[in-house]
């Protein structure tokens, strides 16, 4: 999958902007997507009583404990996904 | 005033489709999550009733909290985002 | 998130054109993505038996029920969303 | 026949991109719904079985006949949309 | 919702190239995805146990057997879509 | 070295999005399927414990493994794809 950015530097200045500008769009498109669906699992596993409109202080602890606790699974799986795409990749090329 | 350039358009075109996609998105995640927690999934007739009514109003004021919630935590600047 | 549409006004006409045409082919595929979620809870809600192809009256009269109920909550949610997302707006003007 | 503006080619690839948008989404969704509907999870094998194929074909059936019925009363015109 | 295709035998070759080309696009874009969510139910429904990071034989097999199934169910729901889909072509003709 | 036709460009444009689009997913998909499985939902704390910690670093292992035997199985050319 890496032909499109290896092939990269080979490009005119402008049309490399052009490029990583739409790449860049396409990273917040996607932090907005997942900052909504971190938000969903808080909401989802911490509120389940409609009895008041305000939070209680017990769902906001819940929210604040799911949200380190995603961040740091993200941030784990981020450095295991990082190691094991790269070995792929040397592992192709031998 | 100057027009803008191509890329300036280009530019605030995508913001204009980032902030309705996220708008989309929030109000979609936020209208399955109340329906889920919310109705009574015997479905006994095609209407909320009271009870459901009131808890889809609290779920959404719940729900808009913790996007606060979260949206301070990661640090971002304004409420709604 | 707003400045995007705040600078609308400052657009010439053509550039406005293809920028509210754009936003209008969003809206009609995120209504076609509304349509086919709310297709799957109606199916998912309301189907579970598979010993005839065809929907039985009372899986019928479930599907109309699921939809009505659907579009309340949503236009319900809509109004909410719409009141919170301009006292956030408000706010953040103060 | 006077070749398309630059603009109707845009609109006409909008619609070809919705359409085909819309029909993989529908076709997804009814693949998994109908999966976990049939299917025995325990998975003891590689192939479907008698039941699990006439289910498979009854529930696209159904499928279909709720696309119509959410179609019909959200007053769009056509069956398949 | 067929207008859009019926239309392409007018367009000029230029024009209709482009447009196959961005149809291609989304076809690949749809079957990564695909790929992505089959190999998630495979996992999701195959493994549920972490006390060693390698998969033992009874997931594998499951693994397979999950994805034959999928293929299986995947090819079936393809054929009576497009019956399905005709049908209603045919009679909306009518 | 000729500079790309704007088709050229065009199309590597659309290769890097799928590209990206396809990791992102992929990504995604790893961590809410790992996150349900190792997970204590009960939530007593902010962190992660041992046993999660390591849960969390074998279900990567093997998600990306049976990425692996789907991709072989599926007949596509590479290990991460």
């Amino acid at each position: 999958m890496n032909s499109a950015m290896e092939g990269m530097e080979d490009l005119p200045e402008a049309q490399r902007n052009a490029l990583l500008q739409k790449i860049e769009e396409l990273q917040v498109r996607d932090s907005l997507r997942t900052y909504n669906s971190v938000v969903e699992r808080c909401f989802v596993d911490c509120v389940s009583s409609f009895r008041s409109k305000n939070l209680d202080s017990t769902e906001e602890r819940c929210v604040t404990y799911v949200l380190r606790k995603v961040f740091e699974a993200c941030a784990r799986v981020g450095m295991r996904f990082g190691e094991m795409s790269s070995q792929s990749e040397q592992q192709m090329q031998q | 005033m100057a027009s803008p350039s191509q890329a300036e358009l280009a530019k605030s075109l995508a913001m204009a489709q980032q902030e309705l996609d996220y708008r989309v998105d929030l109000f979609n995640r936020m209208t399955s999550s109340c329906f889920e927690k919310c109705m009574d999934r015997r479905y006994k007739d095609g209407e909320l009733n009271v009870g459901e009514h009131s808890c889809v109003d609290r779920c959404c004021a719940k729900y808009w909290q913790v996007t606060g919630i979260v949206g301070q935590m990661l640090g971002a600047q304004g409420q709604g985002m």
